[in-house]
């Protein structure tokens, strides 16, 4: 059978004002028909670039194809014209881009947006048109479609949105559906939606898809076929069995194992370094200074594509006959070897009742960001949040150490009261990491003093050279280099960033240390890197983490406890292994079967639990149980508030029928 | 729904907008017939520097409304091509063997625009009216100077009766004057002397003056339009006595405030006349339609005798000498202003055929090395020193360039610096009247052909300070004698002492130039008369040639 | 592992070539680029920009020229000379004269400098009472934020024109006064952009980062805010001083403006302005400086946006 | 919506209360008084009082100011102190007309013109297309409209002879002055157009509207321009205020009988009632037109149109 798509041997260039990025650098790939082909990998690998490139949508300005072929039903793309090209993406190959608040425009319509495309290929009247967006919105699952395509894309929730972008690309029938990202900006429940939404579009449909995404759960749950790609190549490609279950290439390995599963125990696997600076491309495989396997031949020569069966082939010296046999699986084994001792944890560090945080809006409205939450933190543990987005778990992280004043409640920080006088004092004993790499560093201010700032504002520093000391000691404690003290924020990649970051809050030797989403914006293979970095820094120095994220699995590595949020309020807290194996709250359950696994077969056989809408406003949340608008068991009596009660030993859950 | 709202009210809006935009000049389709000359009118077309700001004749204060009355309206007496009093509403004049008794005989057959007759009445009227407190205007002392009772009833101290204007009957008018005025008959040629017709004046009640038709005419044109921002269009007044001497059936008078814009539309052939800003001169300077004019009016420095250093008279007198004025008239003026060696004005009347200025001769004469002499003597005197010294002036061009003249001679020839502080003209005779100057640039216009407008202004009763705190018992009681003086060569001889002691001896002014005009003609345009003082435009005897 | 390999397999390597040598964690954790200042990262591409350059180039050479010109003949500006009234640009007065005969090169430069000072010292006192009151309004949010707000609302119900000539009207005119009362409307602009521009950045990770060590208000406002806010500023000023340039030049223009003998673009231009006519050159020069500063301060900003701009940077 | 305009409205009545106490104050400490004359300078001091009393300039200051206000109330901004017995409110209406006439057009002009060439400028980014455009813009905004007034009159009036050089008659009339003013307009709002189109050209939405298989021009006239233009109303603002500015000198210029040469008139007269009518009038034209902007985003912006404006 021939193929719908094939892409031989395609190189893109930008200029850009430091010189050339060398984005994709000779990928040969093919998409059948009604198949469904995963694209992986980090950001900057050259993914979105070669869809683009498909597309025939790459800026004019700067960027470059400087050879290859796109061979769509046997005709090369890149030599259409820019009638013949309109023709394709009108008919032929549509796209669905990551963002869903950008990609529509904000000044028309939904409806009009959906059907603009097809309104000219279909010569459709204006009633015909209405009648096929709400058709589409009827397919994608848009309810009130009649009065939906009339309004404006701020009007729609983010989820929503990705439904509409979802329906203006199937408008004209395409053979061919590229999603960029489709879910990156969503949250998991929203995610397991969309998930199931375009599976089920392609069963109905029959279009091939081509889904780029950074996360292999994802991929383990849609596709048929997968390529990585890494520093603008393809380094492994073939089945998602093969992909997953007999990976052949270093850096495969390194993407599988340092994705924890709800088993993963003890020290992570993580891929060290950084991805290569594509202006100046290495010599040789772009990933052997990441790879512990690196033969001597890696430096030297870039490896040619060898095939391990028909469909599987990767880019890797490791496949030359001449090449040592590494055992993958092993590589695995030894590190789940080495457990780690866990502490007896009594103390209790920090103790919250009751706390309220509610903003003020300019209209006049309360925001309920944070409504009555209860919790301890013991020394030396790990405490875990968890929640989609809007839940108030930042604020209450914030809200812990100061950031803001909260509306209600008492925080008690080894029995003392948080408050004004003492903010100074605790400043230095609670920490906190932050989320955007790329925000939450000064542009205009050098790492040395970055790291420093902490330092000069206790004054635990006598002089300068003592100064200097304690910052390279913190640079090494984070796995950077000392000349990385002169440099400026925006040279760094977002893990460095990161580790920069987690050295300014260790500076003033912190006891707590909360980490509001520390990993969410980091590539996968980073994200093991500073999630090993905190196991370790918690070990050698002894800290308390508040740890605050939307990645379940990470959590549940991560932490002994686990607290999970809802719309500002604690739905349900246990240990982690407790909430894993025993969730009792279905918002719990609900967002646990949300969670994709890295496991093709896993992913495609479980049943999972479906939230239906969205997250209501937090400005006006439903009355009693705020969970019960989504609850697929909600009662009447779930009008009622439903009492925070400790059900089993440790297990604390909010529900009537928990 | 609420977006419907919106677009409407917004196209309402600009509907409004666009309807109220379009009131160009009613004229605008009439008016097409100006270049061709439609129907062998003979049009002139003449340019206003400003708005005209009043046409009311007895509150306006300024040349543009007079230049536009003159000529609508008529006196007893009009000046003639020479600016010498011609019988015009009135056909004779008895008086009196003292010269206080003025019996004006009006002339037949004279009307207003209306048809209605100028009786002496609508005279009495007027003059009454300009004089009344709650009615008059800045220039009613015109009238109160000079005739009987006219003052007290003006401070609102005498009663009506005791005013000393008579209408005998509806063709007498008797007039008794304070003193012996040889100008009396130029004076009412003036504007606030010409009549108002009561009825009329109770019919339009507050509009009176405010557009062209709440104006009843008597003059050689009537206005058929005006605005103040555009200008006037004036229209031959079939009712004029002396309509058929008209040279001109229609004159447009558009207000045009930028100088080059003027050049521009003269260029065009849009203007008739117009004139010229110092800074076109020379490229004019041997044109055929070139040709300037000067006026009654005397520019020079005001020092204040009430404030250092000016209080010490040697150093008035080095100033007076210090600077040239030939230089200032023809190098840096160069507009037909003439340079001033002395007070009165070259072209006023003295006694007979002889000029003031011919009897009198120059007074100054620039000396820089005897301005120097004086100079030390004077700093002797005060003690060595200078304080700082500021020359007070007016905002405009002219009186800018003045003092910049000033500020650069004085620098030169005595090395003295002097700052300028420039006022917006009202607020430079404010500084004055507060005693707020050490010495200014200032200037008169006559208001009538005699050297007493000028002089009679220093008498110091009270002291003034805008006349620079000036009082000389001499000075004053020569002036007065003056006033009271029968005999013309007697009176000429003490007003020409009283200029000598005024430069001369006291040092009270230094004379910089007497204020011209350059300007440009058509050469079709002929006798066209601008007189020196009081209301300048006449074009009674404009010729528009074909 | 099976290997079904076709091309690859006649060539044969050494064998150390095969040998694990394991990974180069510092290569990839190296940074290639030379130490660069986010100063030194902006010059560069400003560079880039030729009209940016060019503009700075004429900006940098009429600063010198005013302050040079005066002094390389030997008129002075206030100097006249009766007899030379309005003479044509020559040997010996290379711009010609005006009606005084005050040599034009001098009084060129002397009035370009005047107008520069005017000019940059009333942007400099905008920006630091905008900076101040923007600084202060977002800093302390809320009420107090609510209130200077709606201060700043109304002023710009006011249109500056008007304040400006009302100013000057009553006060002495002079250099300090049109800079006053440039000075009192100009401010608001800059207020709204530096408070937006703190606003932002009070809700920044980094500033929050700031507060969490236990950071003082002092010490965010100068070590946070304020390097991170510089940019704007200079990039407004760029775009104030030709404004005001152009407010002076308007102002002596419709007569209120700076008083004889001193000279400024301004009043160059509108002296010229009355004899353009005959006297061209007179209203040539100047206005050939005026739009040459404004251009090139217009495109010096335009600029140095592009290159200090953080929204362009991405 | 309702509380929106209701704020807003509040703000206006302040904004002009505040403007008409602040005039009125400026004005009472300037110089002279309108009847500082050359000739009334021999009145003596009573007679010169008695002229005060007609204005009631003699009254006690905060006495003149009650009646100031209470005037302004109801619609009387007092009598013009240069064009004698005229009230100030009846002088802004006859002039008003010519005023709009010119900066409507401009305006027009203006944002036809500007939005066009910024376009073009946008689109041809980097080519010789936009260099032209920019320089045009540059210099639009660099070159004195004072300037530019006097040379189109000289040339394109005088010389040429294409169009009347200056007064008020006729249409024609309007048209040099229009373009004289509408230069800096067209320069200002083509290069905002410019940037505020490579903006949007980059945005997402436009990707998807090509990826969506739509023509160039159909993407360029649905989705870029709308949503670039939906900010230039924000510099309408600044656009009027130069319309303004630039108004003062050209209807001077070109002998127009519009506000602001009756503006710049009263200054040079110490018209002090008119200056003050103007300026609250101005005041209040500007607020008005700001608030006309304000809602006019509204209805182009679906997203505030909803919510109204929070800030």
């Amino acid at each position: 059978m021939k193929p719908l798509l094939s892409i031989r041997n395609l190189h893109v260039s930008f200029n850009t004002y430091a010189g050339k990025v060398h984005a994709v650098r000779g990928i040969d790939l093919t998409v059948e028909k009604g198949e469904t082909l995963a694209i992986v990998g980090e950001s900057g690998s050259g993914k979105s670039v070669t869809s683009k490139a498909i597309m025939g949508l790459l800026p004019k300005q700067n960027a470059l194809v400087e050879q290859g072929e796109i061979l769509y039903e046997g005709r090369d793309l890149l030599s259409l014209n820019k009638k013949e090209m309109i023709k394709i993406r009108r008919s032929e190959i549509a796209v669905i881009f990551q963002d869903p608040m950008t990609a529509l425009n904000p000044t028309m319509k939904v409806g009009k947006q959906v059907v603009e495309g097809a309104i000219g290929h279909q010569k459709l009247n204006k009633k015909e048109a209405n009648n096929l967006a709400m058709d589409l919105f009827d397919m994608v699952g848009i309810p009130n479609p009649e009065i939906r395509i009339h309004q404006y894309p701020h009007e729609f929730s983010g989820g929503m949105r990705q439904r509409v972008v979802i329906a203006m690309a199937l408008a004209n029938k395409p053979k061919l559906l590229i999603a960029d990202e489709p879910t990156t900006a969503l949250d998991v429940t929203i995610q397991a939606q969309i998930l199931d939404l375009l599976r089920d579009i392609q069963q109905k449909t029959g279009t091939s898809i081509i889904f780029i995404t950074h996360d292999l759960g994802v991929v383990a749950n849609i596709a048929d076929a997968v390529a990585v790609m890494y520093a603008g190549q393809i380094v492994e490609k073939g089945k998602v069995e093969e992909v997953f279950h007999e990976p052949v290439h270093p850096y495969n390995w390194g993407l599988l194992n340092s994705m924890p599963n709800m088993e993963t125990k003890g020290k992570l696997y993580s891929i060290p370094g950084s991805p290569p600076d594509l202006i100046h491309p290495p010599k040789g495989d772009a990933f052997a200074p990441r790879n512990e396997f690196a033969l001597a031949i890696d430096y030297k020569q870039a490896p040619p594509t060898f095939h391990v069966s028909e469909t599987h082939s990767a880019k890797t010296w490791l496949l030359h006959p001449q090449a040592p046999k590494i055992n993958y699986k092993k590589v695995k084994g030894d590190l789940e070897t080495e457990l780690e001792v866990k502490l007896n944890h009594n103390d209790v560090l920090l103790k919250v009742s009751n706390l309220k945080k509610h903003f003020k809006l300019p209209s006049k409205q309360i925001l309920k960001a944070v409504d009555g939450i209860s919790l301890e933190i013991k020394k030396g543990e790990t405490l875990g949040l968890v929640g989609e987005s809007g839940c108030g778990k930042s604020t209450t992280g914030r809200t812990l150490i100061g950031l803001y004043e909260p509306t209600e409640g008492e925080i008690l920080y080894n029995k003392v009261p948080l408050n004004e006088t003492s903010k100074k004092e605790f400043s230095q004993k609670i920490q906190m990491i932050f989320q955007d790499p790329y925000a939450s560093l000064d542009p205009r201010k050098k790492v040395e003093d970055i790291i420093a700032e902490g330092l000069d504002i206790h004054r635990l520093v006598k002089d300068k050279q003592e100064r200097q000391k304690k910052v390279q000691t913190l640079l090494d404690a984070v796995g950077l280099q000392s000349d990385h003290a002169q440099r400026f924020p925006h040279e760094f990649s977002g893990g460095q960033r990161q580790r920069i970051g987690i050295a300014r809050a260790l500076a003033v030797e912190p006891e707590l240390i909360i980490a509001d989403e520390p990993i969410s914006a980091l590539d996968v293979s980073i994200q093991a890197q500073v999630v090993n970095l905190l196991k370790k820094l918690q070990k050698d120095r002894n800290l308390t983490y508040l740890f605050i994220a939307h990645d379940l699995s990470m959590v549940k590595y991560i932490s002994d406890r686990i607290g999970v949020m809802y719309l500002g309020a604690m739905v349900e807290m246990a240990s982690s292994d407790d909430l894993y194996k025993n969730p009792l709250h279905p918002y719990t359950q609900a967002l646990l079967s949300a969670v994709p696994v890295p496991d093709p077969v896993v992913e495609k056989t479980r049943e999972r639990i479906i939230l239906e809408g969205n997250l209501p406003s937090p400005v006006n949340p439903p009355q009693g149980c705020q969970f019960r608008t989504r609850c697929p068991f909600a009662t009447e009596k779930c009008a009622e508030i439903p009492q925070w009660r400790e059900v089993e030993k440790d297990h604390w859950v909010a529900c009537h029928y928990a | 729904m609420k977006l419907n709202i919106f677009k409407k009210i917004g196209f309402f809006v600009l509907v409004i907008l666009l309807l109220s935009a379009c009131n160009f000049s009613e004229s605008s389709d009439g008016d097409s017939s100006k270049k061709a000359g439609g129907e062998g009118k003979k049009v002139l077309n003449l340019s206003l520097e400003n708005d005209i700001p009043d046409l009311n004749q007895v509150t306006t204060t300024d040349g543009i409304s007079f230049d536009i009355l003159n000529n609508v309206m008529e006196g007893l007496y009009r000046l003639d091509e020479d600016d010498a009093p011609q019988p015009a509403m009135a056909k004779s004049v008895d008086i009196s063997e003292d010269k206080l008794t003025y019996t004006f005989h009006l002339r037949d057959g004279i009307k207003w625009s209306n048809g209605e007759a100028v009786t002496a009445h609508d005279f009495v009227y007027s003059w009454l009216r300009a004089l009344h407190p709650d009615t008059s205007g800045s220039y009613s002392f015109i009238i109160a100077d000079y005739i009987k009772g006219a003052e007290e009833y003006a401070n609102g101290e005498g009663k009506q009766e005791d005013v000393a204007i008579k209408a005998n009957d509806d063709k007498t008018l008797v007039v008794e004057l304070n003193e012996p005025t040889p100008y009396f008959l130029g004076l009412t040629a003036f504007a606030t002397y010409f009549p108002l017709n009561e009825k009329f004046i109770n019919s339009v009640g507050d509009e009176f003056g405010l557009n062209h038709e709440s104006i009843l005419y008597n003059g050689p044109f009537v206005l058929t339009e005006y605005d103040q921002a555009m200008g006037v269009k004036m229209e031959r007044n079939d009712h004029y006595w002396d309509t058929d001497n008209l040279k001109v059936d229609e004159v447009s008078m558009k207000v045009i405030k930028e100088k080059s814009t003027e050049l521009n539309l003269y260029e065009s052939g849009e203007l008739d006349r117009i004139t010229l800003s110092a800074n076109d001169v020379n490229e004019f300077k041997d044109h055929e339609e070139f040709s300037t004019e000067t006026e009654f009016t005397s520019w020079y420095l005001q020092f204040n005798l009430g404030k250092a250093p000016f209080d010490n008279k040697n150093i008035r007198k080095a100033f007076q000498l210090a600077y040239n004025p030939e230089t200032l008239a023809t190098n840096v003026l160069n507009n037909g202003s003439e340079p001033a060696y002395s007070l009165i004005p070259p072209e006023m009347q003295g006694v007979g055929d002889k000029s003031f200025r011919e009897l009198a001769g120059e007074v100054i004469a620039p000396d820089y090395d005897q301005a120097k002499e004086y100079l030390e003597k004077g700093l002797d005197e005060i003690g060595g020193k200078l304080p700082e010294i500021e020359v007070l002036t007016a905002d405009d061009t002219v009186a800018k360039d003045a003092a910049t003249f000033i500020q650069s001679q004085i620098k030169e020839n005595l090395n003295i610096d002097i700052s300028i502080v420039t006022k917006p003209y009202s607020g430079r005779l404010d500084a004055m009247r507060e005693d707020d100057y050490q010495f200014a640039i200032s200037k008169w216009g006559a208001d009538y052909n005699d050297a007493m407008t000028y002089l009679d202004l220093w008498v110091g009763d009270p002291i003034a300070p805008f006349r620079g705190n000036y009082h000389n018992p001499d000075y004053m009681n020569l002036v007065y004698q003056a006033k009271e003086e029968k005999d013309e060569q007697k009176r000429i001889d003490l007003l020409m002492k009283a200029e000598r002691i005024l430069l001369e001896e006291d040092s009270v002014l230094g004379p910089l130039y007497y204020q011209g005009s350059a300007y440009l003609q058509k050469p079709n345009i002929d006798n066209f008369v601008s007189h020196p003082y009081g209301a300048r435009l006449d074009l009674k005897y404009v010729i528009v040639n074909e | 592992m099976q290997q079904t390999n076709q091309s690859e397999k006649q060539v044969v390597f050494p064998e150390e070539m095969f040998k694990v040598v394991g990974r180069k964690e510092e290569e990839s954790e190296k940074i290639s680029k030379p130490v660069l200042s986010n100063w030194q990262d902006g010059w560069l591409r400003l560079k880039k920009n030729k009209a940016a350059i060019v503009g700075l180039f004429i900006i940098l050479t009429i600063v010198l020229l005013s302050f040079v010109g005066p002094y390389v003949n030997e008129y002075a500006y206030d100097e006249a000379h009766y007899d030379k009234v309005y003479s044509q640009p020559n040997n010996e007065h290379w711009l010609g004269t005006d009606k005084f005969g005050r040599d034009q090169w001098t009084r060129l430069w002397e009035g370009t400098k005047v107008s520069l000072y005017i000019a940059v010292l009333a942007a400099l006192l905008d920006i630091l009472i905008g900076i101040t009151y923007g600084a202060v309004s977002a800093w302390k949010g809320g009420k107090v934020d609510n209130i200077m707000q709606r201060i700043i609302e109304i002023l710009v119900g006011i249109p500056n024109l008007i304040i400006i000539i009302l100013l000057i009207m009553i006060m002495k005119p002079g250099i300090i006064t049109i800079m006053l009362a440039m000075v009192i409307t100009g401010w608001v602009n800059m207020a709204r952009l530096v408070r937006g521009q703190v606003y932002k950045l009070k809700t920044q990770e980094y500033v929050l980062a700031s507060r969490a060590l236990g950071a003082s208000t002092s010490r965010i406002i100068l070590g946070h805010m304020l390097p991170n806010t510089l940019g704007i500023i200079i990039i407004n000023l760029m775009f104030t001083i030709p404004s005001a340039i152009f407010t002076e030049a308007f102002l002596s223009f419709i007569g209120l403006g700076l008083q004889e003998p001193l000279a400024s673009l301004g009043v160059l231009i509108n002296d010229g302005f009355h004899s353009m006519r005959n006297q061209f050159y007179l209203l040539a020069y100047p206005a050939i400086v005026i739009v040459a500063l404004m251009v090139s301060f217009n495109m010096l900003a335009d600029g140095l946006r592009d290159a200090f701009d953080p929204k362009m940077r991405k | 919506m309702k509380k929106f305009i209701l704020v807003r409205l509040t703000n206006i009545l302040l904004t002009l209360f505040l403007i008409a106490t602040l005039t009125f104050f400026l004005m009472k400490t300037l110089p002279g008084s309108p009847f500082d004359e050359e000739k009334l300078m021999n009145l003596s001091e009573e007679l010169r009082m008695e002229f005060y009393a007609k204005y009631g300039l003699d009254e006690p200051i905060h006495i003149q100011y009650m009646k100031y206000i209470g005037g302004i109330v109801q619609g009387d901004l007092g009598l013009s102190y240069y064009y004698k017995e005229q009230p100030v409110s009846s002088l802004i209406m006859d002039r008003i007309g010519p005023s709009t006439l010119i900066g409507l057009q401009a305006v027009i002009i203006g944002l036809s013109i500007g939005i066009i060439l910024g376009m073009v400028a946008a689109f041809k980014h980097n080519t010789t297309w936009d260099y032209f455009t920019m320089i045009i813009a540059v210099l639009g905004v660099s070159v004195p409209n004072f300037v530019l007034a006097a040379f189109l009159q000289f040339y394109v009036g005088l010389k040429w002879g294409l169009l009347p050089v200056a007064y008020w008659e006729s249409y024609d009339h309007s048209l040099l002055p229009t373009i004289a003013l509408s230069l800096g307009v067209v320069a200002q709002i083509a290069r905002f157009m410019r940037n505020e189109m490579l903006e949007v050209l980059q945005q997402d939405y436009i990707i998807t509207a090509q990826a969506k298989g739509l023509g160039d021009w159909i993407v360029l006239v649905r989705h870029a321009i709308r949503n670039a233009m939906i900010p230039i109303v924000t510099i309408l603002g600044p656009v009027l205020v130069s319309l303004l500015t630039g108004s003062l000198v050209i209807e001077n210029i070109f002998s127009i009988p519009g506000i602001g040469s009756l503006f710049v008139d009263a200054i040079k007269m110490n018209d002090y009632t008119t200056i003050m009518g103007l300026t609250l009038f101005y005041s209040a034209f500007f607020i008005l037109a700001m608030l006309i902007v304000d809602i006019l985003y509204g209805i182009i912006d679906p997203r505030i149109r909803v919510h109204g404006k929070e800030t």
